[in-house]
């Protein structure tokens, strides 16, 4: 079990230059190709988390480890991590250096100290999986707010990381371009890259995620599978949170007989799609219904 | 940005910036070496023809992109038609200047004609485009950092702007002239601070790219790019050998 | 205000363009020392260069209609000193003239040497010597900047006087005629960038 | 009833000065005192409606009325109608522009031109209003995002407006953030402010809203009460939005006889007490439930 963690936090902390604190003695670990969401409120330490995960803040007490070791902070050591494990930012106008998007993306792998054709093919290819190929020739101040985070994050694949952060990429878009951003993560999930994504929203979360790591005041209150969260009421009230409508919905319409209490809907479009599949007094709950499931481990 | 919208909407977007540069390093030269002034004019026309029948930018985009430096040009002449000064006898005087027709023709020819060459430069080609030309003409690497960093970031900070501005008017700040001043004061001072805020997290965004150092980018490769810059050269010889020969 | 493209006669454009280059060379050799030591200032002055442009193509409640607009090159000169200036003017210089036609390439180096040149080194000194005299800071802020863009008119004008010397008065009333025709706009201008500048500098304390 | 109309747009249309559309023919009304949301995806005109409301567009076509006459375009004119009609834009970053709270808000009454002590009282007023005044002497930039927000709207409420627009107020916002925001716009409402608020979540439009209107492509495409919005699918669908998904609950369980087809409820928090009040097979519709209640016009 231990092996397969990619990363693991080990009692973090850490300190800001002010004397502010922004993480409080936090352990997580991070499975190999897993889709982790790190639920909090604003505020809660989400991005000083994934700052930590890129070695762009040191802990001021315990320690991180890839593959087992310890987080090398030389300079070789960072390069080495950050061409592993890719940040894309929030706002993309504090993260876009050229108002190109070829040269934006092409900026990481020439890092990455690559040649030319290299450089090229991987450019075409970040482009490419984030649906942006039309648009490598116009500049960014022409793309629409869901096409710069497209940008954003095609820049960082294009340093071939196996481990990627994403600090609230559902923010500021419509239902539209949240699906299509979805889109571009499942094909990033299937290639075998880890997911790791900041997200207050705790709907979310449960659909989205394989584990949920739970945070608030700079604490990391629970490392938990999706499948697992309607056990974790009072943890997620600790932190803030309502439980996924999803889960009082099923809990209600079991309690109402209306429902079986296993399996547990992944969202409302699943349950809504039970309930129009198992018409009243003729459940047929072998079947299993389309979309990921739940049931509780 | 007029300028903006023509360069990335023209017929010649993806012509080598090799080729327009070289096209319009000949039109200013033709516009020095022209001989007389009605040449400089044809070679003016010649260049704004190509731009607007060539690449197809639009003729009212390229008047009004033109009608500043043209009105500079026109106070200028206007002083240049005047003498003023003391005379023989000591006496101050003015009036038309002796030999201004000849002075302020030489002076509007040549000035038109580079304006042209200029315009067809800027009207057909992205920024990013020249950038990478004065890349591989190995300019120092500090200017392209800060030019490519300037013309992403102009973008940024001029929404940022024209928001606060916004902002600004709906709470009443512009409804007097007084009020006026000091809300563009505060507006100033904001962005002021803006710029160490946005420059602290780009750089921070820089490192976690594996950056930090001088920016480093590869631009996208132009088709054709060696038959089209012979072709310019060619035409821009043609058009030097042009604004001599006819003098 | 800059002298617009092809201007300026082929000695001028060249003389104006070597006396500017040594500027260039310093400017840009104590900018990479700099950013050696201090990667970060790279996208500071890339993002103060912005701010330049952006200034630039602000128009002014008073002066609306007018061309004149403030460039922030005397506040940037004394911010991040007179030399790092040099480079950042010239790039804000070199996009007037790629992205708005105002100025040009062939009086690039004239526009550089009165804008980034005379203007900065005359509002850090002017800044230097107030700081010295001990007179208050909003004061010293005002002079250097508001003195830096009047330097800078008076040298633009001298360039184009020196360019085209009147055939009656010569030189010197040619210069009269340019700096009457742009006192004009440029003289409030002046004095409205000294006031902004002294509003965004107690902004930044306060900050 | 239409002079119950505070402000009207009558088959406005917006062309930018770039030769894009902003708004086209589009009509609708804001009754005094009413909750509105403007719901349409991005880009569908919704701040450019917001901006028309205010003065801050002209329209180029069609025109406004504010109590039945035209909008007076004149200076005068327009700070008579600003004075009335407040604006709150969707990032507070770009609107904010003071060192401190306590200055940010008397920015607009000090452009009233009103005297020391009356600034004074109204930011005093404002700031207690969304809960900040122990935050009146902090630097802008200390604050948290929902803190800003909060700022954003005081400096607008200290001119004492009668209609409050808002743009995307929940944008960015956790849920406890968004609960406190809601409180505060409640109040409002209480207080006798109109409001309309532009959204892209039909949830919370169908839940807040007393009347809906519909954007998109830059068109009206309805203008309804909230309360029937269930009989509206083919406009929603028409303007690409999804039917509520309490909706689409209510109406799976209607169809599966738990539930009756009359009252509709507001929200999934309505729909949940229902669930757990009629235990099976004992309806006990008769009693209203708590929460906003809807029911078929």
């Amino acid at each position: 079990m231990a092996d397969e963690l990619l990363l693991e936090l080990q009692a973090v902390s850490h300190v800001f230059a002010d004397g502010s604190r922004g993480l409080d003695d936090c352990s997580l670990g991070i499975r190999r190709g897993s889709r982790n969401a790190l639920l909090g409120a604003n505020g809660s330490g989400k991005t000083t988390l994934l700052l930590h995960l890129n070695g762009l803040l040191q802990p001021s007490a315990g320690g991180i480890r890839i593959d087992g070791s310890p987080l090398d902070y030389s300079r070789d050591g960072l390069v080495a991590l950050r061409r592993r494990v890719g940040l894309v930012f929030q706002n993309p106008e504090r993260q876009l250096f050229s108002a190109s998007v070829f040269e934006d993306v092409s900026f990481g792998p020439l890092n990455l100290g690559l040649d030319e054709a290299e450089v090229r093919a991987r450019v075409a290819q970040a482009l490419a999986a984030v649906g942006m190929t039309e648009q490598a020739e116009r500049p960014v101040h022409h793309l629409s707010f869901g096409q710069k985070k497209r940008v954003c994050i095609a820049g960082v694949l294009a340093m071939r990381p196996e481990l990627l952060l994403l600090d609230e990429p559902m923010a500021g878009l419509d239902p539209g371009m949240q699906n299509e951003l979805l889109q571009v993560l499942d094909a990033l999930t299937a290639r075998g890259i880890s997911i790791v994504l900041a997200t207050h929203d705790v709907d979310f979360a449960y659909r989205w995620a394989d584990d949920i790591h739970l945070l608030s005041g700079g604490r990391c209150r629970a490392s938990f599978a999706a499948a697992d969260l309607p056990q974790q009421v009072a943890a997620l009230h600790d932190a803030g949170q309502p439980l996924p409508a999803v889960i009082a919905l099923h809990r209600a319409l079991v309690a109402r007989g209306v429902l079986p209490a296993e399996p547990v809907p992944g969202d409302i479009a699943q349950l809504l799609a039970w309930l129009a599949e198992t018409p009243s007094g003729e459940p047929k709950m072998n079947e299993t219904p389309p979309g990921r499931q739940r049931s509780a481990a | 940005m007029l300028i903006e919208q023509a360069a990335y909407g023209n017929r010649w977007r993806r012509v080598s910036p090799a080729a327009k540069g070289s096209l319009a390093l000949a039109g200013l030269l033709a516009a020095f070496v022209a001989a007389t002034p009605a040449t400089a004019a044809c070679v003016a026309l010649l260049l704004a023809l190509t731009t607007v029948l060539g690449a197809r930018v639009a003729a009212g985009v390229y008047l009004r992109v033109a009608a500043p430096a043209v009105g500079f040009l026109a106070i200028g002449s206007l002083s240049l038609l005047v003498a003023v000064g003391p005379d023989a006898a000591g006496q101050f005087t003015w009036g038309l200047a002796p030999d201004a027709a000849r002075r302020v023709a030489t002076l509007a020819g040549r000035s038109l004609a580079s304006l042209a060459a200029l315009l067809l430069l800027v009207l057909t080609t992205p920024l990013p485009d020249l950038i990478g030309l004065l890349r591989r003409l190995r300019v120092p690497e500090v200017l392209l950092d800060l030019m490519v960093l300037c013309y992403r970031m102009l973008f940024v900070l001029a929404t940022a702007v024209r928001d606060t501005l916004t902002a600004q008017s709906a709470r009443l700040g512009y409804a007097s002239l007084r009020h006026g001043w000091r809300s563009l004061g505060l507006l100033l001072a904001n962005l002021a601070v803006q710029i160490w805020q946005r420059a602290q997290a780009l750089h921070v965004a820089a490192v976690a790219r594996n950056g930090g150092g001088p920016l480093r980018f590869l631009s996208p490769g132009f088709a054709n790019a060696g038959r089209d810059t012979l072709l310019a050269v060619v035409a821009g010889a043609a058009l030097i050998l042009f604004a001599v020969g006819l003098g | 205000m800059h002298i617009m493209e092809g201007f300026l006669p082929v000695e001028h454009a060249v003389g104006w363009t070597l006396a500017s280059a040594p500027f260039v060379v310093v400017g840009v050799r104590s900018l990479r020392c700099r950013l050696h030591e201090q990667p970060e200032q790279r996208m500071l002055l890339g993002v103060a260069a912005a701010f330049s442009f952006v200034l630039s193509a602000l128009k002014l409640p008073s002066v609306t209609g007018s061309c004149s607009h403030p460039t922030g090159v005397g506040l940037g000169a004394l911010l991040f000193g007179p030399t790092a200036m040099v480079p950042v003017g010239l790039v804000v210089l070199l996009f007037q003239a790629l992205l708005l036609a105002h100025g040009g390439l062939t009086t690039l180096g004239a526009n550089l040497f009165s804008m980034a040149i005379v203007g900065s080194f005359v509002a850090a000194g002017l800044f230097r010597a107030g700081r010295r005299l001990h007179l208050p800071l909003a004061a010293c802020v005002f002079a250097a900047t508001c003195f830096a863009d009047l330097a800078t008119y008076v040298t633009t004008s001298l360039q184009l006087a020196w360019a085209f010397p009147d055939p009656v008065g010569g030189f010197a009333s040619s210069f009269a005629k340019f700096a009457g025709i742009f006192a004009i706009t440029q003289i409030p201008l002046a004095i409205s960038e000294g006031l902004l500048s002294v509003l965004v500098v107690k902004a930044l304390l306060r900050f």
